[in-house]
């Protein structure tokens, strides 16, 4: 287990997870701390997504215990979650296709004016700013008025991102969120993620690529199976190794060799 | 089956960044793709059609008529297009209006109460069936079909059960030489003196339908509204509380059934309990019409409002315009697809500007 | 006599041609309703009148369709009124644009009160006693009254008066099915019979209905009688047969016939007809001894 | 509302490589979990109850009325569960039941031709209603709702205002004197000399589950059926033909509205023109309490043929009951509801094992 | 453009493609040969979807024309382009949720065995291949009746490629294939791309990483905007050239800068 100087925001004690017969998750135990980025790493279906649903309030964990702030939860809505300042960027989107963008970027948060029974929607508020943000990430949407359904899956992906890092007060978490993402965009989501920890956020970063992993994290976390199986902090690994662990080492040397036979062979036609 | 989108289109929109691909859309363009517009061509075109075909249907009478028609339906359809627009459906919204009828009338007549508190228990027990319709939903997460199937059956029952045990014949007794009855009467069933004399249900529809569609476009309620029927997981997940939207758009029902069973007792005195079984399904046919989405998610109160008067103006035009008895449900059913169609055409050239 | 459809009419009357709506709270496709529209259509055919046959069986509907009659400035209503209550105000209003309407069929004890020129029709109450009483004279101990509506006061009365005209001779019950559907009105009339083996009287409140009770006596092995109200033309086979014991007539074609033709006389020479009473067409019965009297009619569909 | 996951679970389910999170699930959570096994138990639950408070039923002449008047439902309600999972609507389906009828008779009455002949072209008829239902769908992309809706009136109109035109009446005229009456009647209405008589709609009715379900789950076509219903543009994409399985469904709805429609005709000798409105509801009740998915993808046969039997069970099972009669839609009702709830234990508790 | 040995499968000349008032796609013109890998890079919303969803048959062109073995042809529906072995993985996955593993795998293109009205499918082969070929994939699906709707998003990726993998007979479309998948499973799929290469297939491979593209593709298109705004051939760009080109250039240079300034500075902490 690492130390650290940062206060703990939010720690997970032996969490485990059942969906009906699948064991999804066993005796995870994990902390966030105040300015600093966990990354999570793990094949597919390790159970990255299960342990992200499990502290954004979305699934109950079935055992162990999730403390946030010193006190014990078990989160039965999102909503709750949402109110301790934890914002969340989810796998599978969580945008409604059928809303307009602005509307989508604000859901559950909206802005209002006026007061008691005539307070309305501030929408002039709530489009400037969804512009703004979408345009600091770097993604041109023409119309902010247009149904999320028709945009294409990188720009879905930002919204979400723009949105949780605009709304996250305590804890950041993204689940794999430049998964869909060009080479422009995922810098920008890594500079935010940094921005983040550096205004005292606690963020949890799920990522497939140990590159954009090993350039942001803190700490390091690998599950395997819906165990740890490797916890330590930047201080304690290199890149190296930490991509040997998340792609189980010798497997991925002589696939990786392969590979570059067979790319050899081409190029020499 | 391409789902239409677009759920709004006022505002802003202001874009991200120039982008040369696109192109402003033409004013006509954005307005053909409101939610609501193909319906109102619709139901523009089959009016023509009737004032060419039914010159009774020229004079102010038979238009108001018409509208009040129309708004007897209406006044549930916008309910019934909100419930819809949140995902749920709700087959107990027909027989409701009877059951908010019989409780104000047998509880002011049996307890020999003013029949102004006969109207309030009846609002207090129409707003506890949208209750227990949405709460049993969010509870059991069955869907909303078989559980206002259920309560269709039970209210249906209980109209009948509970109208032949307290008075011992299937009618409620006549209320009109009760206390209160003739201001109660003064206000549900008031006529404007305007023209032939329009009937205050058609206001009452056109209050409903604005303050929906304020509720839907301007509020935090809508947004919630369309959220939880668009895409209720992703609604959950951002916050929004999707079960308290839902067990309140039930509520709404409830609220309307109350507003038209009200209309219905004090301008008939007395109310049937057989009546208003079948009446769900012109409310939804109201609101599907007029271009709601029965996936939920997408559609508009004004769209229904629409919906309902593309009713109004068939049956009525139909017996306007003297047809065959015998046939007017093949005109009925003919005009019902002839008008979706042009809601359809309309949408696509809307889509391809 | 007019022999509906057909057209050995004879002559035309050459009086004005008047526009008359007749409303009723038929369901559609009801034989019963059909013989009273055939009526009402010779009678417009003789006294040269454009009728409109209008129906809806939701009460509020009703009202509406006789609110379009008064758009349209008809001379003259024809309204049945099971639940005259949302009928009130549309009446009001033909009457204040000086329309006559005329009642028939069902509102006996309403249609003074709604100060209509005349009443065609049978009284529910005196037809089921009629009815009650006839059962009680045959030895019925426990008599099964089917209703094929739910919460159709017309049917309910008809059932309670049955309750009355039997008295203290045996006892009544009512059952619910769903006219609408043969298969399932055979299956809950056989169940009610092998569920209460005691019943030795079924009475049907319509004729289609009687029909499908004929297989459900025999379906369930029960030896109980069977009457109904109304009549059409398969019934008449099925009470020559004795399938059917008898039925209860209100002679429909002439309710039709009678409300059009006296709105007519209104109409031409200001005459009313019944003097200030309603005009009784039943109830009479039919059965073996006088079936063959209407079975050429009920072929033609006009009885 | 979480939707509930598995279509089939049947078959093979070899793990990819062993994994040491997944338990081997027992044997009774895999049955618990089948689409229809909830309705099954919600079913065995209203007999039990049924059995106990109804010592009519426990004769074989009661049971043979409760499976005759479910199979009048159940014989529908397979057709319109595999449209549902195909995830569409077919509110039509109740009147094409009375077309058929009414075709049947009144082509061999007035043409005086074979009755046989009668037969076939109500078949042709049939088939050509869902024909036309299933294209106007695809090729519109309108919701099924708005086309059957429309086919609903348009049905109800023709039945009435054919019959009247060629009849002069609103019902068809007897056949039974005519040729080939006497063989269809053996074959549409055959009584099997089983206890009191078994009604051959029974068996129809079973084959017809079996050849459903074996559809369902052993052909290509019923993978297309539930991928059409599940998730039509991923369907597409993989080159499911989508729009020809729809079509197909709405034609195999024809088909069983034939059958049906052939068995009331020779039962009861003639047609009422009115007959049959309202039925639809009824058949989607069955599918949906039998478990079948509103929005498509999943379900069963079987399902629905419980969900019909269930309906069966309950208004036969309230008059053999001998309870009183004004009460038996709260009955219904409740019964509805509670049926449903148990299947949604059962879920659940196969779901946690 | 590229020439190259080998025969052209597919080729697109002048394509464009509306969606009402966005012009998504303009004057496109590309060619995919025989054993060869086209890369298809670009920022999100440049329309790289969009353009293999008219290859696929999903969308029909609004202009230019595309010849498939010489043939022009214009798709009407889905089912033209795989009777013409052409394979695709559809960024927005195509699996039916509620519908078994094996079931999704094979569907469309189902195996079946008896005759006649009696055909049946053979669901015992159909379990078995769906099962052998998830396990070449590298990954573990316990249970190959779970509805694919319980999978985790990496194993859904996994089966729709293993499908087209299977199926593709003459050209295969990946549409950010490796977007959700792990180091180990990534490496899996590029070494099947390549195997399909060999194999004399052509491959439409899209992705926003340009180590991957680079490992193996033969020809890099990338859009911009709706536009090409580079056709090279392998031989004639370096890796360093092709990131550069997909971020554009300068922009990236600065962030990069920025982003490890960032981490130096907390790695300092
Ligand atoms: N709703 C569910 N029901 C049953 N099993 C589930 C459900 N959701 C996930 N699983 C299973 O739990 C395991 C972990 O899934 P999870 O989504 O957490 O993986 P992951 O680590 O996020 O993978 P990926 O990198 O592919 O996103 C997988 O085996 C998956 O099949
Ligand atoms: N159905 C649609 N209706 C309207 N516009 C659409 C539709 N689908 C895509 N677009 C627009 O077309 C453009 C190109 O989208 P496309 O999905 O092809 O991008 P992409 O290159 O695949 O991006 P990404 O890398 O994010 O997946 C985007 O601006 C998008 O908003
Ligand atoms: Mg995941
Ligand atoms: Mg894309």
């Amino acid at each position: 287990m690492n130390t650290s100087p940062n206060t703990e925001i939010l720690s997970l004690r032996d969490v485990g997870k059942r969906y009906g017969n699948v064991h999804a998750l066993r005796g995870v135990s994990l902390s966030v701390r105040q300015g600093e980025i966990t990354c999570v790493l793990g094949d597919n279906g390790a159970g990255k997504s299960t342990l992200i649903k499990i502290i954004a309030g979305l699934h109950a964990h079935t055992e162990g215990t999730v403390t946030v702030n010193g006190e014990e939860v078990t989160f039965t809505s999102p909503r709750e979650a949402l109110d301790r300042g934890i914002a969340t960027v989810y796998q599978d989107l969580a945008l409604v296709p059928l809303m307009s963008i602005w509307r989508n970027f604000f859901l559950g948060q909206e802005v209002r004016t006026g007061w008691g029974p005539f307070a309305r929607l501030d929408v002039k508020h709530m489009v400037r700013t969804t512009g703004e943000e979408l345009t600091k990430m770097g993604i041109s949407v023409p119309d902010l008025d247009r149904p999320v359904g028709a945009l294409s899956g990188g720009q879905r992906q930002c919204i979400a991102i723009a949105r949780a890092i605009y709304f996250g007060a305590k804890v950041l978490i993204l689940d794999e969120p430049t998964a869909a993402l060009g080479v422009k965009q995922s810098g920008v989501v890594l500079k935010y993620v940094a921005k983040a920890r550096d205004a005292g956020l606690g963020v949890i970063f799920i990522t497939h690529n140990p590159h954009h992993a090993y350039l942001v994290g803190n700490h390091f976390v690998i599950l395997n199976r819906g165990n740890v199986s490797l916890d330590s902090s930047r201080a304690d690994i290199t890149l190296d190794r930490l991509t040997n662990e998340m792609a189980g080492g010798a497997e991925l040397e002589a696939l990786s060799h392969e590979l570059s036979a067979v790319t050899a062979a081409t190029d020499a036609n | 089956m391409s789902a239409p989108l677009t759920p709004t289109t006022h505002a802003g929109g202001a874009a991200t960044s120039a982008d040369d691909r696109v192109r402003t859309r033409p004013l006509l363009s954005v307005v053909l793709s409101r939610p609501e517009i193909g319906s109102l061509i619709g139901a523009v075109a089959l009016f023509v059609l009737f004032l060419v075909v039914a010159p009774t249907l020229r004079s102010g009478a038979a238009l108001l008529t018409v509208l009040y028609s129309s708004s007897t339906i209406g006044i549930m359809a916008v309910s019934v297009a909100l419930l819809m627009i949140g995902g749920e459906f709700d087959l107990s919204a027909g027989v409701a209006v009877t059951t908010a009828s019989l409780t104000a009338s047998m509880v002011a007549y049996q307890l020999h109460l003013n029949v102004w508190v006969g109207v309030l228990v009846a609002l207090v027990l129409a707003l506890a069936v949208g209750l227990f319709n949405g709460w049993l939903l969010v509870r059991t997460g069955l869907p909303s079909f078989i559980i206002t199937l259920g309560s269709f059956f039970m209210l249906t029952g209980l109209n009948l059960g509970v109208t032949k045990v307290v008075t011992g014949g299937v009618s409620s007794p006549t209320i009109s030489d009760m206390d209160g009855f003739a201001s109660a009467k003064a206000f549900f069933d008031y006529t404007l003196p305007i023209g032939n004399g329009l009937r205050i249900p058609i206001l009452f529809w056109v209050a409903l339908v604005a303050v929906a569609t304020w509720i839907l476009l301007r509020t935090r309620v809508g947004n919630w509204v369309f959220a939880s029927g668009g895409d209720p997981a992703a609604a959950r997940a951002v916050g929004v509380p999707v079960k308290a939207t839902k067990i309140g758009l039930f509520m709404a029902v409830g609220f309307t059934a109350w507003l038209l069973g009200m209309h219905n007792l004090f301008a008939y005195s007395n109310a049937q309990s057989g009546n208003g079984v079948g009446n769900e399904l012109y409310y939804i046919i109201a609101a599907v019409v007029g271009g709601c989405l029965m996936t939920g998610g997408y559609g508009s109160a004004i769209g229904a409002a629409i919906g309902a008067l593309i009713y109004g103006v068939v049956t009525n035009g139909i017996v306007y315009a003297g047809w065959q008895a015998d046939w007017n449900r093949l005109f009925l059913g003919a005009m019902l697809v002839v008008a979706t169609i042009v809601n359809l055409v309309v949408k696509n050239q809307a889509a391809k500007r | 006599q007019d022999s509906g459809d057909s057209d050995s009419g004879g002559q035309a009357a050459s009086t004005p041609k008047y526009k008359i709506t007749l409303v009723t709270h038929a369901s559609a496709g009801d034989t019963f309703w059909d013989i009273v529209r055939k009526g009402a259509e010779a009678a417009a055919k003789k006294d040269n009148i454009e009728l409109q046959y209008v129906n809806n069986d939701n009460a509020s509907q009703q009202a509406t369709l006789i609110q379009n009659a008064v758009d349209a400035k008809v001379d003259g209503i024809a309204v049945t009124m099971p639940n005259v209550g949302p009928l009130t105000s549309a009446i009001a209003n033909a009457q204040a644009a000086k329309i006559p309407v005329i009642g028939l069929n069902a509102g006996y004890n309403d249609w003074k009160e709604q100060k209509l020129i005349g009443y065609f029709g049978q009284d529910e109450s005196i037809a089921g006693q009629a009815g009650g009483q006839r059962l009680a004279q045959e030895g019925a101990k426990k008599v099964l009254c089917v209703i094929q509506t739910q919460g159709q006061s017309q049917l309910e009365d008809r059932c309670k008066a049955i309750t009355t005209g039997l008295g203290s001779a045996g006892s009544v019950e009512n059952i619910y099915v769903n006219g609408t559907d043969a298969a399932a009105t055979q299956s809950t009339i056989t169940a009610k019979l092998q569920q209460d083996q005691s019943i030795d009287h079924v009475i049907t409140l319509g004729a289609p209905i009687a029909l499908i009770a004929v297989d459900s006596i025999k379906e369930a092995g029960s030896s109980a009688k069977l009457a109904t109200f109304d009549t059409n033309g398969e019934l008449v086979a099925a009470v020559k047969d004795g399938s059917v014991e008898w039925a209860i007539d209100q002679q429909p074609y002439l309710q039709g016939y009678e409300a059009v033709d006296s709105l007519w006389l209104y109409l031409t020479n200001a005459n009313t007809i019944g003097g200030g009473e309603a005009v009784l067409t039943g109830p009479a019965f039919i059965d073996s001894s006088n079936i063959d009297a209407v079975s050429e009619y009920a072929k033609a569909g006009t009885r």
